[in-house]
């Protein structure tokens, strides 16, 4: 089992035929992702690798291939009218990787988003993998492996390292999200929380959040009132400086909110097991798999 | 990023926000000249992007001309926060009869521009926020509809019983509002709003941040951008696409994404160490930003080792090892380095570093403990 | 029983210090309508006629004195903010009287008005009123008597000669309902026709359109399609030239659409009695009384 | 308010719209100078508020500057639909390889702008409408978001096959949607929307019409009035703020409210009679109004006599009363006259015309009634 994409996932890649789409899309066939069709405005009609059907808009490529899941590489500057493109064809599942979209594009697009009752993993997030089943994104597929721990992340290359660890030791994966770090983001911690709890192939959940704003907090909150399952957090970002924004949009402490500290304290009080190191995942995993 | 309070002030006032007269200098003379035509006392205020300004003896108040010359003399140079004073702005000064708070910042949770307005203002409003919270009112604003009139007057009644202060005020917040969206901000705020004793509503003091995502579109905005104001690192890295910031520590850490920068960062300070920066090489591994990345952490004269901690995914590990290859055969690094990588292209990136007689590593909690321990010897 | 308005009806005023705000709001009052709060930016604090308390707000009006229905007598350039302003106060049914009003700020406010679940009555309408009860707006409450009648109509005048016309012949009117003249309105001829339909003290409803526009042919369509009260119907510019604006922002013919032949025919088909002239409404309605 | 082309013209050409250049006159002598700037083939086009202008002879094609210059001399002074060609527009002839339809209207049932776009462009788009209705692609635009760009694409692929002319007509789509907003249009259109054999894409004409409650906020667009094409008793009503339509009929009818006002228009056609106007004197009653409607009425050498129908509600009958009072004793009114008046203190209004000679009905049918009666005696 898993959250979000499975078997039934038909993914159309927006922007397929740029650097980051085409690489990406590629890994994506390579897994077994069954991906439909891509969008290129100006290369409808042509093919990606002699197989995949590209279309210059979306609402083409869910009339004829039925795809039901977008995934996002276009510029930062065409990448709010993407999203909005692709709700407004009906998909109901839309991930985003672009990086660098203004903020204030997010905040004016996400209601348009609700209104049409889609979901938007991200901006500037890393996707996400059901394991031996689909990838959507560019969460490297070797790393991962199929099994019960649910992973839900801020960041790209700490989850890798957290994911590795649990596969290196024989822990595979429901499903890995990663959530993005930027201020507006579509999908938060606890509806990430709320699907994995929900879901029969999930037994431990890893979270993995960083230093600014309140989602950690809120997330401990909620997994405190009703997740009945085993929790394992990490906070990156003891070390960051206040008021200095630590690569992703959202990692900025402002003022004293938003700490390291005051965020492990919110998981500890909600039971959540805290990771010290990354490599701390696998033995607070086992710990909690074997329960 | 952040704009100088000369540069918040000329905006809001081009938006019609009532705020006294005045001009920013960079040389004692121009602060005499400002200060004649100004009349009266004057303010003279460090421009530099840090807060407690006035503590640090950053704002003075001159009787005169010339004492806001001499005290400009004193301030032109100053170092804040470690930020070298380069420009003052010079202001009269204003009969207050009352401060407020105006703020509005881009808020995570509501993911709107919020409003926080209270009447207790000239001074941290996270402090008001912590101690008496009630004294501030809140007010999401959605964004497909701006600020409705009536939003505004009720921000403004929050502030002021007086019905024509409360009208002036509420007007200030329209124009905020205009700046803030006009401009990608993600924080825009007059600080002290003040009221005069004859009863006109001023904004004394302004600042305004604006979304760094918006300044590729937005050339005017970026134009804005002081660099004298920044560490030069800083500077640096960003024109080689780099996130850098730099910290106290000796350790130079080079990663890949900033989650992982961050965490590699914690690893070192939980072993023992103090990492020297933040510093995020991004998705894409062009060698060249690696030989970059080695510059800028080699400048700084506190890191006595290197980290690299790269794990693969969009970024090639061999193209990394290039990195580091080419960078050692341009300049020389007279600093032990220790390089962890794991991911796409392992096998290769090891190949490329031994054959220049470099190691490489694949656990991260290994390197770290290197690094550490090669930094402290070196100390 | 009535419909909009009735017996819990308890009104703020919006602009009840302006010239027409208060001309009317004596009136109101004098009808025996609860007007139970003035909204004058600036004049919170004072009262109305000594007895309505004048407040800077909506919201303060209705934290107050429970006010849950608002009618707004304000200039035309601040009239959509002060809709809007109704509905954020939570005001459920909202009655706009101004006339002028940017079609473009319409546009732009109704859809807050239905996010907040408020019905907005107008712009550009005479208001409504319940004979005996209250009413909302500048019909005039001696043309008007008790009964059951329901009447909606796009124009003022038109209706208080309509009204005048059924009082004066002893019929009584359940609600008299202007909807507006303006191309963008908050509430059409359906939503009253069906307010009507469902009303128990209604039997017979008179439909009172203009040319410009569709909503009396669409309302046509819903008469016949479950009205199961008689209509009788009326449409003023029979002679109205094609192309110019006949006072009403919406009564205008524009090309072929939108004339007074095909909305009448629409009326026809649908089984609606049309009157020819306005003093037919008498005989037609009291045929139908009867029934 | 309709504008002009020319004025359409500018205002889109402003927004970026790929236009052909070209300039407007009001003399043969300066067609004859644009026409020579242009050079090549000219077409000179009628200035007026009317359709079908070709049909009328009001768009020609001049293969010189003198040939445009002779017949900009028959263009300009005729009559077209009853209004004088005042101004002329004079742009160089284009190739055409296709033509289509784009136009945005504020729609009533939506509620919204709807663009409506069609590849059979250049021809009445109501008879494409009633035809072939599936050639015309309908999209309501949401104001709360604006035009998204996949939107402006899916109108402009639903006219182009070549993706490069989509793209340059998704441009002008947005274009022309930007301008629709800043300007409170009610309609924008450009018909047709040319490819030229080279395949750029190009507006050829442009109608663009005004929301008339837009003008008052809005002083820049108010003076794009051009009162020269209007008829001059409606320029007179506007300046007196009656709302005034001139009709062919010989009954001048005087009414308050806009429904009122056609229905005893349509009565008056009842019972035999035509109408002169459409006349509104609005909900305020200050008899300065009735006084200027009277001199609008009487100015028509048609009308033969004069119906006043006044339902007091917010209009105080009396009022009426003494404005006609006011009219008579101000001018000689040579018309007969048949006043109904009911509602608001109508017998305060049945006196004062009583003192001066006059009576008055309460009954509209019986008022018509005479009216009709006594403009067939005149005629």
């Amino acid at each position: 089992m898993s959250i979000f994409v499975n078997e039934a996932t038909r993914l159309v890649v927006q922007g397929i035929t740029g650097r980051d789409g085409s690489f990406h899309s590629k890994q994506m066939i390579a897994y077994g992702t069954k991906l439909v069709a891509g969008v290129t405005p100006g290369k409808g009609g042509q093919t990606f690798e002699g197989a995949v059907p590209i279309f210059h808009t979306v609402a083409d490529a869910v009339a004829i291939t039925g795809a039901n899941t977008s995934v996002i590489y276009v510029p930062p500057a065409l990448a709010a009218g993407a999203i909005a493109e692709a709700a407004d064809a009906g998909i109901q599942f839309i991930v985003c990787i672009t990086e660098g979209i203004p903020v204030l594009d997010m905040a004016k697009v996400m209601p348009f988003v609700r209104e049409k009752g889609a979901r938007l993993l991200g901006p500037n997030c890393p996707g996400l993998i059901t394991p031996g089943v689909a990838k959507v994104g560019i969460i490297p597929g070797q790393i991962c492996a199929p099994g019960r721990v649910g992973l839900v992340s801020r960041s790209g290359t700490l989850t890798y390292e957290v994911v590795n660890h649990l596969t290196n030791n024989g822990i595979g994966q429901s499903t890995c999200v990663g959530i993005g770090g930027d201020p507006v983001i579509g999908t938060n911690f606890i509806d990430v929380l709320e699907a994995f709890a929900a879901d029969p192939g999930t037994d431990v959940i890893v979270m993995m959040g960083e230093i600014g704003g309140t989602d950690e907090q809120k997330a401990a909150d909620f997994v405190k009132a009703g997740v009945r399952k085993p929790v394992v957090g990490f906070i990156a970002g003891q070390t960051a400086p206040k008021g200095r924004r630590m690569g992703h949009a959202g990692a900025i402490i402002s003022g004293s909110s938003g700490t390291a500290e005051e965020k492990i304290h919110a998981f500890e009080a909600a039971g959540i097991a805290v990771m010290r190191r990354p490599v701390d995942v696998v033995e607070l995993v086992k710990a909690r798999l074997n329960n | 990023m952040n704009l100088h309070e000369y540069q918040a002030r000329s905006i809001l006032r081009a938006a019609g926000v009532p705020m006294p007269d005045g001009d920013v200098a960079s040389t004692p003379d121009e602060v005499e000249v400002i200060a004649a035509r100004l009349g009266g006392k004057v303010v003279v205020k460090a421009q530099v992007h840090a807060g407690g300004r006035g503590k640090a003896g950053g704002v003075k108040l001159a009787a005169t001309p010339k004492e806001a010359r001499e005290l400009a003399g004193k301030i032109l140079g100053m170092t804040i926060k470690g930020l070298t004073v380069e420009k003052v702005l010079v202001v009269p000064t204003a009969d207050i009869a009352s401060e407020s708070y105006v703020g509005l910042i881009m808020d995570r949770e509501s993911q709107r521009p919020v409003f926080m307005v209270s009447a207790a203002g000239g001074v941290d409003i996270e402090e008001v926020a912590a101690t008496a919270p009630e004294k501030i009112l809140r007010l999401p604003v959605d964004p497909r509809y701006g600020l409705f009139p009536h939003q505004a007057m009720g921000l403004a009644l929050f502030l002021y019983r007086d019905f024509a202060q409360a009208r002036a005020a509420a007007g200030i917040m329209r124009q905020l509002y205009s700046v803030f969206i006009a401009n990608g901000a993600s924080l825009a705020e007059i600080n002290p709003l003040v009221t005069t004793p004859a009863g006109a509503v001023l904004a004394l003091d302004a600042k305004i941040s604006i979304d760094d995502n918006e300044l590729d579109r937005r050339p005017d905005l970026a134009l804005l951008r002081d660099e004298s104001a920044e560490d030069p690192s800083e500077v640096m890295a960003r024109k080689a696409g780099l996130t850098f910031i730099k910290l106290d520590g000796n350790v130079g850490c080079v990663v890949n994404g900033a989650g992982l920068a961050m965490a590699t960062m914690d690893l070192v300070k939980y072993y023992g160490g103090e990492p020297a920066n933040f510093l995020d090489i991004g998705g894409s591994s062009n060698p060249e930003k690696v030989v970059n990345a080695l510059r800028i952490i080699t400048a700084d004269p506190n890191v006595k080792a290197i980290l690299f901690n790269i794990f693969g995914g969009i970024t090639r590990t061999d193209d990394v090892a290039n990195g580091i290859v080419a960078a050692t055969s341009q300049f020389k690094v007279n600093l032990p380095i220790v390089i962890r990588l794991t991911g796409t292209n392992q096998e290769k990136a090891f190949e490329i570093l031994n054959g220049v007689g470099m190691r490489a590593l694949s656990d991260m909690d290994e390197a770290v403990k290197q690094a550490v321990a090669l930094a402290k010897e070196a100390a």
